[in-house]
Formats: structure tokens, C-alpha cells, sequence
């Protein structure tokens, strides 16, 4: 039985895996105190699962916080496990790969076999990330479930590519009057937008994957194939991946 | 291409200088000349009353021609100014090669060919009566070609008759005016026993000069400068004709040797001058230079 | 606010910043010390580096006039036969820009901002009576003087071509050396003869002959990039005689090959001490800088100087091909060719990853960046840019991208 | 390291070549380099005079030239490329006694620390074709004399203002080369241009190395047919970073090498093989002379920072 953490800036994910099968999976927010965090979640997982400490084979971590588990065997950084758990998951037919993470979005392009021969990732700013998701569902007081459903024909156009400077936009937005979801569907947009750009529109070869937590979010992903223009994939788990990749490093 | 102009101009001003020649060249003459005949006996023409006044009988040279086959052929002409001789016989040898091989006449000329480079002594006998003429000359031609020239062998080996023999001088192949040649009277079998000492005489540019032997038995001969010969090219000739007479008993021997000259190489060059324009042409470009630097970089 | 009270706050921030520029340098210092690769010989280039930061001090300690100069296009031969001191002005705190904000646009380059305050925390330290030169370079730079309100008089511009590879620039730029040279006689008030351009340039010939060793030892990946940085920063402060000197003794010492890291080559914007954080990262994601393409690091030295003969001219000509048609800068238009002498030390040094590194606010770095990926990857090199300025906050960030690029080249490593 | 090796080649080469007749060497007429017949003991002679000679050389009718016995003008040429193939250009760098004349005038220039001429890369342009000017100039015109009645005058068209005629035949004692020749008007002009032609080139020599190159026919004419032989000059364009230093160290001031941006091929018209450039190029590999895919000399930085030492 192997273990997988990735401990990210937003979440910590943890999957356990037996028989290169996913046997249990959870993500949590990231709170301080990582470590004991993250012991927490294995047993809870152990719990789960009814199994013992002793039955874990290696324990993998990867994320910002990977230096501070303890016991870890391996300590992969995500691009690589991205990379690996994608290819794992699509049996090598992903080849360009695009990670909405909380903090940080990143492009990644694979080859057939798995190797990673390039990638992008955005600076220091948080716009067209998760974490502008969570501002933007706090603004409009609508959890980020619901982001995938309530989608409309038309967007209100959102030019702040800033997080900070987009949410006072959205807020001049409400107090004209305007719909919620017509401003939903702004915020996707605005995102894919973003994202496309930091990958340079053409040259993506297919087939394009999307994956992680904002992936969920259905319309983000229509706004990102109207962005791009290519047929955009998704695998089950979106926000597992890297966890799941760090086991096939 | 504007250096091409500039050249074609230059090459152009060449070919012109080349066409107009100056009036006179005699002013050239006055800068840098060779003394004329320093051994001549009197200045103006000279008659011996014992030798007549020209010779009659005696080879010209023609220009040395090259044929297609590589060898390299030379007419001469035989100038006989009586009438037909009784006979007539042209022989001649192959460097230092004992062997006599006659040549044919035809209609007075007589050609030799040479496949490889080849010295050359030619003689021309003829009888009229008791006067026996024996023209003589020499010359050098560069064949070069695997086909050998055809020699029809001739005997007795060595001539009979006495004749007038150029000694080794410096340039043996390229006779020029200026030069001092030095000729002797010799016979090989030297049955011929003449009265010494005799005048032998020169016709050169149609005048005709005496030479005095100055040691007994040797002639020496410095050919004039020539305006014929200055101006044209450097392959140009002239047949200067020695000749004498000599009598044993009642038999008349008539000797001639022609000496074809080319015009002097070396004589009319001028140092001073020479190293005077290089002078100049240094001091030029050097200025030029400087100035230049000077204007264009001023630091 | 009356003016002595503003004088009174200035006078307190200049205090505060020149404390922090301190800190910042001994804390940098004391990282240096305590890394494994730590030696002794490396103490004479930290010293030469300390007296960086602060001019005003620097001035004091040699005891001949200074001249301050940027960029790397005016040719430190010629300031060394004129016998004046360089002052490269380049600086690369972070705690400088403090004082340079009260003057300088938002968005500056993180270099200039720092420089400048750097210049500004100095007390007792009139900028306008100082000797500066600028080769006009990127546009930050030509704006400077402007942009401090420095006094006219004392600068001087060298007018640097755009273009190296015709004849017309190459000129120019020689002109511009003469007027360099001119200007130089005037502040020293004797003439430069030939014997003094033959002698400095004979003096960093050897300094060249050194460095090239360094660079070879640099390749086998021995030394450490930070002490690599160390001592190419501090040639622009240091007496050239003392600098080869020094450098002569680093390289006696017996250095380890060491085999589990990655070579890489480093390109883009200057790394100057003490903001040698990339360099840092890189270290700890076991690559190793194994050659660069920075103004401030390898290519201080493109090339010797080479002359034809020991005329004036030949050598101003030598020096200004050395600094024109050698130079890196992004700023030319055909620097097409600079890509080519990277290629060429890629290949021999069978490094196959590049990491550009754009200090945010650099337009000319960044713009070639895009020129440079595009080259680069179309030859089969891994091309990384990172773009970032002097702030450490970011540093997760990176080391992320610099894991993954390492695992990219052990992959590639791998499969040849 | 390879200049000092080239001068002691030139040294011996030009002992060889002046005074080898002395020595009862000689190595014929038709060498590729500018070893003069002029001078009494050479041990060898320059081909541009056989070129320009009746029977052997250009100076013989049509009928002549295009019969079998035109073979004869062959067969120095044939000779002349058994010299040239294997050295190339490098005959013109490393043997010919003019060239290491122009060297010793230069030394003289450096050690006086007199600057050196510098040529705008469009005069360079400009003053190519003059050595093919020249080189087809001595063939037309003994063909010239041959066939068209041109005064025979102007046989050796070239060897009579070629300035190594005057020049070299000095080191064996002859200085009777200086002189103006009043024999005809064809001559005397001649002479005349011989003289203004040394002194100018003499001073040309002076003041820019290697200036009587540019102009020389048998560059020029060694250029046409440096394809036979197995001699490159190659650049690793790759490798280049255009610092110059080519440029600027070559003696000829030849400018493509350091501009080249396409091809591998550098070897280019003033070329003469001295490998100053090589030497002074600190790429590593990026210039590198070839004999049959064999590196002779190639470039190196070690080599350029050790060279410096000296």
C-alpha cells in the first residue's frame, strides 16, 4: 500500500493506493501545522481503509509543504508529479497539460512516454488561480460548487487581469445591479483568458487535460475551450492528480 | 568596377605611347649611349685595295619560326651577288657533335630545324671558277618536340676550307649591339696558308667598316647601336656581315660570317633617373598617406 | 513641513538604509561562510565586495580618483592606464531601493532602483562632484542621470552604435573610445600614451589568462556559482593586479568534481552581489551554473584584447572591438550571434538546459528572452525563464520550476 | 606558436627560393608563389612568368595554342598544380619570399609603433578585381603580341611592373632593377610605372601589411583553383560570437570570416592561409584550417590566452 500527499498552498490531498488502484482519497484545506495535519489525515485514512502503519510500503509527498513531512520516501517537486499522475491516468495520451492550482497555474507538455519537455508557470500573482475562485465565491456569497451550473449566454466582460484590482470590479458590478451568474460566467471567462495566454494559444499539441481543484468547475472549462479552441479533457479526480503522481515518479 | 576604368585608361595611354614614337630618338641616344665600333680603324668607310667592297656570298638570317610539331625552324637566305656558282654545297653541325650533315638549297634558301635546343654552325661552299666563296654563321635555335628534325649525313668530317669563326663571347645566344665580339680566320685542316696580317671588313646598315686584328690573329667587332633595331621589338635583328679575301697562289678565297645582332638590352637604361622617379613615387604615397591620416583622423 | 525637518528625516532614512544594506550584505556573507564549499581564498573578493555598497568609503581607500561608470561597454583598460579607479554602478541590494523610491517610477529596473539608492544612502557624499560615465545602453540607463538630477558636467556619454556589425558603428564607437580617452586626460590632467593603453591591456591579458582557467575549472563544474559570481563582481572594484592576484591563489585550491549535479548555463539579466539568490536556488536544486552569458559574471571578460601592432591606434581599436562587437548587452539590434557563442559552449559543455533569469522591469532581457526560447528550443535545448527581482519572497515559487527543469534534464540525461 | 613556426617556413623558404640555385637546388618554373626569376641563383621561379612567355606560356599563335603542340602550355600548369594542391593558398602565407619581405617591412612598421593603414570594407570591395584584371591582362596581351601584331615590346607584361622584380634580385645583389629603360617609348613607360609602381607599393607595404597582396595575380589566380586542393578554411558559424578579432588581427583585413552567417566556407579571395585569425579567435573549433577533413589548426580560447603570455 502506497501513500501519496501533495501538500499545496489552498489543500492538502492524500490518496492511498493499492495495486496501482485508488483505494481512498481526501483533500483538505491548508491549515498551519502541516505535519500534524497530515499525520491526522493518514490515520483517518488507515482508519478507513482498516489498515495498519505498519502495511504503508513508501509515502510519497510533493508541494510546498513536502520538506516538512516526516518519514516521507520520496519528495518529488508537483511539476513532475503532475506530470507522472496524468500520464498514469490517461495511459499516455495527455500531452499538454494545464494545472489550475490555488496559487500557481502551470502548462505542462508531455511526450508519449511521460517525460516532461516543457513547461510554464505563472509568477508570483494569484489572478487566474484557485485562489481568485475563492475570493470571487466570497464576494458573491456562492459556494464553489456552484460555479460548474450556473452558467449564462452572457458574460460581463471583467478586464482586471489583478485578483485584487478584479475584486472591486465584481463589487462595482453587483451594485449596478447585474446578474450573479452573468458575472460567474465573467469571472470564468476572465480566468481562461489568463491561462490562455500563459500558454501562448497555438502551439499546445492534444490532447489537452485539465486538472486540478478549479478544474471541477464545468464552466471554466467551457470558457477555456472557447479561450484556446481546443477540445479540453479531464480526468476523474482532477484535484488527486499530483497526489496520485507522486506514487509513479 | 571603377578601378576596372581607370585601368582600361591606363592601358589605353600604353598602347598609345606605344603607337607615337618621338621625332628623334637621338636625343635618348645623347643620354645613355654605348661608344660605337671601339675598335673600328678609321671612322668613315674604308677601302682595302686588296678586298673588295662588299662580300658575295653570305647567309642572312630570317626570323626563327616554330613550328606546330614543336620543333623550331630557321630560314637563311644564301646571297650570292655573282652569277650562278659552278656548285654550291650547305652543310652545318649539331653542337659540339663532330658529325657534318648537309642541307638542301631551294631557291637560295636554306632551312634548319632543331627538335631540341641546338647550336648551330652553318657553312656555305661555292666554286666560280678559281674563287671559292665559304659563307659562315652561327646560331642557336629551342626545339622541342619528339619528332627529330631529319639530317642527311655528309662527309668529309670536317670542312676544308678556311672561314671566319666567332670565339665563345659572353651572351653566345642572344648577340646584341654594344657587345664586343671577337672573330679569328681559322681553318680546321689549316691547309690554307694565308698571308696575316689582313683586314676583314663589316658591312653593318650599309656601310662598311674595317677591323683591324689586334693581336696578331684575333678581330674584335662592337656592332653599332641602332634606331631600326630601338624601335622595334625586342626579337628584332640585323645581319651584320664580315668578310675578307684571301689569296693563295692564283685560288681566291671569298670568306664571309654574318652576325645577327638584337638591339642592346642593357644600354640605354638609366639608373639615376630610375632610382629618382622611385624616389619620388615613395615620397608621393608617403605624403599622401600622412595627409590623409591627418584629415581623416584628426585624433 | 520645513525644509530641516525634511533634511532631518532624509538624513534618518539614509541612516536606516545604510544599516540595512549592511545587515543585508554581512547576512549574504555569513550564507557564504557557512556552505560546504566554504574556502579561505575567497575573503579578499568579499572584502573588495563590501566597499561596493558604499562608494563613499571606497573613494577613501584608494587613493586615486574615481570614476563611476555602467554597464560593462567603456573599457576598464582605458581607466586603468588613465591610473583613475572604477566604481562599477551596479548594485545589488534590496534594502538599497529604499531611498531610491522617493525618486524613481514604480516599475523600475530592480538594478537602477538599488544602485541609486544605494548612491542616495550615502552621507557626506556629493553625487553632482563625482566623475560618472554612461554608455547608453537600455533606456533605464540613459535616463538615469535625468532621473537622479545629477549635475551635467561631471558624466560623460559614450554614444554606443545599436548596430556591431557594420562599419559605420564600429567607427563610431572607436570615436567614442577617443573622446572616452580625451575626456579621461582632461580629469587626470596628463596625457594616456601608448605605453599606458599597451600596459593596462597587458595587465587584464593577464587577469584573462586566469579567468580562463577559472572558467575551465567553472565547466568541470567545481567551483560554486556563488563564489564564481563572487569574483567576477569584484574585477569592476578591485586593482586588476590584486584581483589576479587573488584569483591566481582561488584557483590553487584542489576542487571536487562534483558529479550528481546538473550542468546548466545561465543567461539574461546581471546577478550582482549581494542579490545572488538564483544562484542559491539553483545550487540547492543540485544543478550547477556551469557557464553563463551574464554581463557581470562570465562575460566581464568576452575575449582578450587582441592588437595588431603597439600603435596608439591598433590598441584603441582592440579595446573598442572588444567592448562593441564582443558585447553581450540586449540592447544591440544584430545580436544574433550571441546566441551562437552560447550554443557553442552548450555544446562543448554538453550542458543541455538554459535558465534565463529577467530582472523584472528589464525590457531588453526579457524581450530577447523570447527571441532566445524560441532559438534555443527549435535546437533541442531546455530553455527555463524565470522572471524576478531582488525580493526573496518568491523563492518557493522558483524552486518548484527549478525541480522540475532538473528532473526534465535527468530525464534527457538519461535517455542519451 | 603557429606564427613563429610560419616565420621559420618563411625564412627557410625564402633562403631556399633566393639563393637554393646557389646551392644546386632548384624547383622550377613553376612555383605558386612569387620566387623571381630576376634574381641571379634562384632557386626557383614564379609561374606568372611562364604564363606570360612565347612557346610554354600565352605568347604563341592560335594555330599554335590549339594545335597539339598547345599541350606545351599545359604542362606548366600541370606542374604548377602538383606544387599548389596539397599547400593551397598556403604557399602565399607561409613560402613565398615577397610575402615574408612585406612581413620584415611590417616589423619595422611595428616596432616603430607606427599605425597601421585601415581600409573601409567597401575599398576592400572595390580593389578585388584588380588582381584578375591583372591575371587576364597577362595572358591577353602576350596573346596580344602573339596574333595581333602588338609591339613584342610588351612580352612579360606583368613581370615588368610587378614590384618583386626590382625587390627581391636586391638580396642577391642586383639593384640594377631600378632604372628607367630608354630604349623605346613602350619601354621607357614600362620602366617608368615599374618605378612609380615599387615606390607606391613599397610605401603601401609600409603602412598596411601584406598591401601588395591585394593585388596579386596569383592569389588571385591560386583562388580560382583552391577547390582542388584539400585545403579548407572552415567556420563553425555556430560557434561565432563576432567579436572581430579576425577581422581586425588579419592582415588583408578581410572582413567576411567575420561576418560570414551561412556557409562553412571562409577561404575567401585575399585568404593566404597565415592563420592569424585562427589564432586570435577565442571560440573554440570555430576556425579550423582543413587538409582533407584533417584538422591542421583550429581555434582554441587555452590558445589564445596562452599565446598572449609569449
Amino acid at each position: 500500500m502506497k501513500i501519496g500527499i501533495d501538500v499545496g498552498s489552498t489543500a492538502i490531498k492524500i490518496v492511498f493506493s493499492a495495486d496501482n488502484q485508488m483505494i481512498w482519497k481526501k483533500a483538505v484545506p491548508t491549515r498551519p501545522e502541516q505535519p500534524a495535519l497530515v499525520n491526522e489525515l493518514i490515520q483517518q485514512g488507515l482508519d478507513d481503509c482498516c489498515l495498519l502503519k505498519k502495511d504503508i510500503k513508501t509515502l510519497c509527498t510533493t508541494g510546498y509543504g513536502r520538506n516538512l513531512i516526516n518519514g516521507s520516501s520520496r519528495v518529488v517537486d508537483e511539476i513532475t508529479a503532475n506530470a507522472a499522475g496524468i500520464h498514469q491516468l490517461t495511459s499516455g495520451r495527455a500531452r499538454t497539460l494545464i494545472n489550475i492550482g490555488g496559487q500557481d497555474v502551470k502548462i505542462i507538455k508531455l511526450s508519449d512516454t511521460g517525460r516532461i519537455l516543457d513547461f510554464k508557470m505563472n509568477d508570483k500573482c494569484a489572478a487566474g488561480t484557485g485562489r481568485f475562485f475563492e475570493i470571487v465565491a466570497k464576494i458573491l456569497d456562492t459556494p464553489l460548487n456552484e460555479f460548474s451550473f450556473e452558467s449564462s449566454d452572457e458574460p460581463v466582460n471583467i478586464n482586471s487581469i489583478c485578483a485584487v484590482f478584479a475584486e472591486s470590479e465584481i463589487v462595482s458590478l453587483l451594485a449596478q445591479g447585474i446578474d450573479k451568474h452573468r458575472i460567474i460566467k465573467g469571472v470564468n471567462n476572465s480566468v481562461a483568458r489568463r491561462i490562455a495566454n500563459l500558454t501562448g494559444h497555438a502551439d499546445l499539441d492534444e490532447d489537452v487535460y485539465v486538472d486540478g481543484g478549479p478544474a471541477l468547475n464545468q464552466g471554466l472549462i467551457e470558457s477555456l475551450e472557447n479561450e484556446l479552441l481546443y477540445d479540453i479533457k479531464k480526468v476523474q479526480d482532477p484535484q488527486f492528480t499530483v497526489a496520485w503522481g507522486t506514487l509513479f515518479c | 568596377m571603377l578601378y576596372l576604368k581607370h585601368f582600361l585608361i591606363i592601358i589605353f595611354f600604353l598602347f598609345l605611347t606605344g603607337l607615337i614614337e618621338p621625332a628623334s630618338f637621338n636625343r635618348l641616344d645623347l643620354i645613355n649611349c654605348m661608344p660605337v665600333h671601339g675598335h673600328m680603324l678609321n671612322s668613315g668607310p674604308y677601302r682595302n685595295k686588296r678586298i673588295p667592297n662588299s662580300p658575295s656570298f653570305y647567309f642572312e638570317h630570317k626570323a626563327p619560326l616554330r613550328e606546330t610539331n614543336g620543333q623550331v625552324s630557321q630560314v637563311f637566305s644564301l646571297i650570292f651577288k655573282d652569277n650562278d656558282p659552278d656548285l654550291m654545297d650547305v652543310y652545318f653541325t649539331e653542337d659540339r657533335n663532330p658529325t657534318i650533315y648537309k642541307s638542301s638549297i631551294k631557291d637560295g634558301k636554306v632551312i634548319i630545324r632543331a627538335h631540341r635546343p641546338t647550336v648551330f654552325q652553318l657553312w656555305a661552299v661555292a666554286r666560280k671558277g678559281e674563287n671559292t666563296f665559304i659563307a659562315h654563321t652561327n646560331c642557336m635555335l629551342f626545339g622541342n618536340s619528339k619528332t627529330k628534325a631529319e639530317r642527311i649525313i655528309f662527309f668529309p668530317k670536317t670542312p676544308e676550307a678556311p672561314y671566319i669563326e666567332m670565339q665563345a663571347s659572353k651572351q653566345p645566344y642572344w648577340p646584341q649591339t654594344g657587345q664586343e665580339f671577337i672573330f679569328r680566320i681559322s681553318s680546321k685542316t689549316g691547309f690554307v696558308r694565308f698571308a696575316l696580317p689582313t683586314d676583314l671588313m663589316v658591312l653593318s646598315n650599309n656601310k662598311v667598316f674595317a677591323l683591324k686584328s689586334y693581336d696578331r690573329l684575333r678581330y674584335v667587332y662592337t656592332p653599332a647601336h641602332d634606331q631600326y633595331l630601338r624601335k622595334a621589338g625586342v626579337r628584332a635583328g640585323r645581319n651584320d656581315i664580315l668578310f675578307t679575301q684571301l689569296r693563295e697562289a692564283d685560288h681566291c678565297f671569298n670568306l664571309t660570317h654574318t652576325l645577327y645582332v638584337h638591339r642592346s638590352r642593357t644600354a640605354f637604361e638609366n639608373y639615376a633617373i630610375g632610382a629618382a622617379v622611385f624616389g619620388a613615387s615613395c615620397f608621393f604615397f608617403i605624403g599622401w598617406i600622412i595627409l590623409n591620416r591627418k584629415r581623416r583622423t584628426p585624433w | 513641513m520645513t525644509p530641516n525637518t525634511v533634511n532631518k528625516r532624509l538624513q534618518q532614512l539614509q541612516h536606516k538604509t545604510k544599516h540595512q544594506i549592511c545587515i543585508e550584505f554581512e547576512d549574504q556573507v555569513e550564507l557564504i561562510r557557512q556552505q560546504p564549499d566554504y574556502i579561505s581564498e575567497i575573503e579578499p573578493f568579499l572584502n573588495v565586495l563590501k566597499y561596493s555598497l558604499h562608494p563613499c568609503e571606497f573613494q577613501q581607500q584608494i587613493n586615486s580618483t574615481m570614476v563611476m561608470a555602467l554597464c560593462i561597454q567603456a573599457p576598464l583598460e582605458l581607466f586603468h592606464a588613465a591610473r583613475v579607479r572604477i566604481f562599477k554602478l551596479a548594485c545589488g541590494s534590496f534594502a538599497a531601493r529604499n531611498m531610491a523610491t522617493r525618486s524613481l517610477p514604480a516599475l523600475t529596473c530592480p538594478m537602477i532602483k538599488s544602485s541609486t539608492g544605494m548612491l542616495q544612502s550615502q552621507n557626506n557624499f556629493d553625487l553632482n562632484r563625482q566623475y560618472m560615465v554612461f554608455p547608453t545602453t537600455c533606456d533605464w540607463v540613459v535616463k538615469w542621470r535625468e532621473l537622479t538630477g545629477m549635475d551635467k558636467r561631471q558624466t560623460h556619454y559614450m554614444d554606443l552604435p545599436h548596430l556591431r556589425e557594420n562599419e559605420q558603428s564600429s567607427n563610431k564607437w572607436l570615436e567614442e573610445l577617443y573622446s572616452l580617452k580625451k575626456w579621461l586626460e582632461a580629469i587626470v590632467k596628463k596625457s594616456i600614451t601608448r605605453k599606458d593603453i599597451f600596459k593596462a591591456i597587458k595587465a587584464y591579458m593577464d587577469a584573462f589568462r586566469i579567468f580562463s582557467k577559472l572558467i575551465e575549472l567553472r565547466r568541470q563544474q567545481r567551483i560554486s556559482s556563488v563564489h564564481f559570481a563572487v569574483i567576477t563582481n569584484a574585477l569592476t572594484y578591485d586593482n586588476i593586479e590584486n584581483w589576479t592576484a587573488c584569483t591566481g591563489r582561488y584557483i590553487l585550491y584542489p576542487f571536487h568534481e562534483k558529479k550528481e549535479s546538473i550542468p546548466i548555463f545561465l543567461a539574461g539579466s546581471p546577478i550582482i552581489f549581494p542579490n545572488v539568490k538564483l544562484l542559491t536556488l539553483i545550487e540547492a536544486s543540485s544543478m550547477r551554473v556551469a557557464a553563463d552569458d551574464i554581463c557581470s559574471m562570465e562575460r566581464v571578460f568576452p575575449g582578450p584584447a587582441c592588437y595588431e601592432d603597439k600603435s596608439e591606434y591598433a590598441l584603441m581599436r582592440a579595446l573598442s572591438h572588444r567592448y562593441h562587437r564582443a558585447c553581450i548587452c540586449p540592447t544591440f539590434a544584430d545580436n544574433e550571434r550571441r546566441l551562437n557563442g552560447m550554443v557553442n559552449v552548450l555544446k562543448n559543455g554538453k550542458i543541455k538546459g538554459v535558465i534565463f533569469h529577467v530582472l523584472k522591469g528589464c525590457h531588453p532581457y526579457d524581450i530577447e528572452s523570447v527571441i532566445m526560447e524560441n532559438k534555443l528550443k527549435t535546437l533541442g535545448y531546455r530553455f527555463l525563464k524565470i522572471e524576478t527581482d531582488y525580493v526573496k519572497e518568491d523563492e518557493q515559487n522558483i524552486v518548484t520550476r527549478l525541480e522540475a527543469f532538473r528532473q526534465t534534464l535527468k530525464q534527457i540525461k538519461k535517455q542519451s | 606558436m603557429v606564427n613563429r613556426v610560419r616565420m621559420i617556413c618563411q625564412h627557410i623558404s625564402f633562403v631556399l627560393l633566393i639563393y637554393g640555385g646557389r646551392l644546386g637546388i632548384h624547383l622550377g618554373s613553376s612555383l605558386p608563389c612569387f620566387a623571381c626569376p630576376f634574381v641571379n641563383g634562384c632557386g626557383g621561379h614564379c609561374y606568372l612568368m611562364i604564363l606570360q612567355r612565347s612557346r610554354v606560356g600565352f605568347q604563341v599563335t592560335f594555330d599554335y595554342l590549339f594545335s597539339r603542340a598547345g599541350l606545351e602550355v599545359l604542362w606548366p600548369f600541370v606542374v604548377f598544380l602538383l606544387f599548389f594542391v596539397p599547400l593551397s593558398k598556403l604557399w602565399c602565407g607561409w613560402l613565398c619570399p615577397f610575402c615574408l619581405f612585406q612581413d620584415w617591412i611590417t616589423m619595422i612598421r611595428k616596432k616603430l609603433g607606427i599605425r597601421e593603414m585601415i581600409f573601409s570594407r567597401k575599398t576592400h570591395i572595390r580593389l578585388r578585381p584588380i588582381k584578375y584584371i591583372l591575371l587576364v591582362l597577362l595572358i591577353l596581351i602576350p596573346l596580344c603580341i602573339a596574333n595581333f601584331n602588338l609591339h613584342s615590346d610588351w612580352a612579360l607584361p606583368f613581370c615588368r611592373i610587378c614590384p618583386a622584380k626590382p625587390i627581391l634580385p636586391m638580396f642577391a645583389g642586383n639593384f640594377t632593377h631600378f632604372h628607367l629603360d630608354f630604349t623605346n617609348t613602350v619601354t621607357l613607360c614600362f620602366t617608368a610605372l615599374s618605378m612609380v609602381i615599387t615606390g607606391g607599393l613599397l610605401v603601401g607595404i609600409f603602412f598596411k601589411e601584406r598591401f601588395f597582396c591585394l593585388f596579386c595575380p596569383m592569389l588571385g589566380l591560386m583562388h580560382i583553383f583552391r577547390r582542388l586542393s584539400p585545403v579548407r578554411f572552415e567556420k563553425d558559424i555556430s560557434g561565432c560570437t563576432g567579436c572581430g578579432n579576425c577581422e581586425r588581427i588579419c592582415p588583408v583585413d578581410i572582413h567576411e570570416v567575420h561576418l560570414e552567417n551561412e556557409k562553412k566556407d571562409v577561404f575567401m579571395q585575399n585568404c593566404m592561409g597565415c592563420m592569424h585569425c585562427v589564432e586570435s579567435c577565442p571560440g573554440d573549433n570555430v576556425l579550423s584550417f582543413k587538409w582533407f577533413g584533417f584538422t591542421l589548426f583550429s581555434s582554441s580560447r587555452n590558445y589564445l590566452s596562452l599565446k598572449r603570455k609569449q
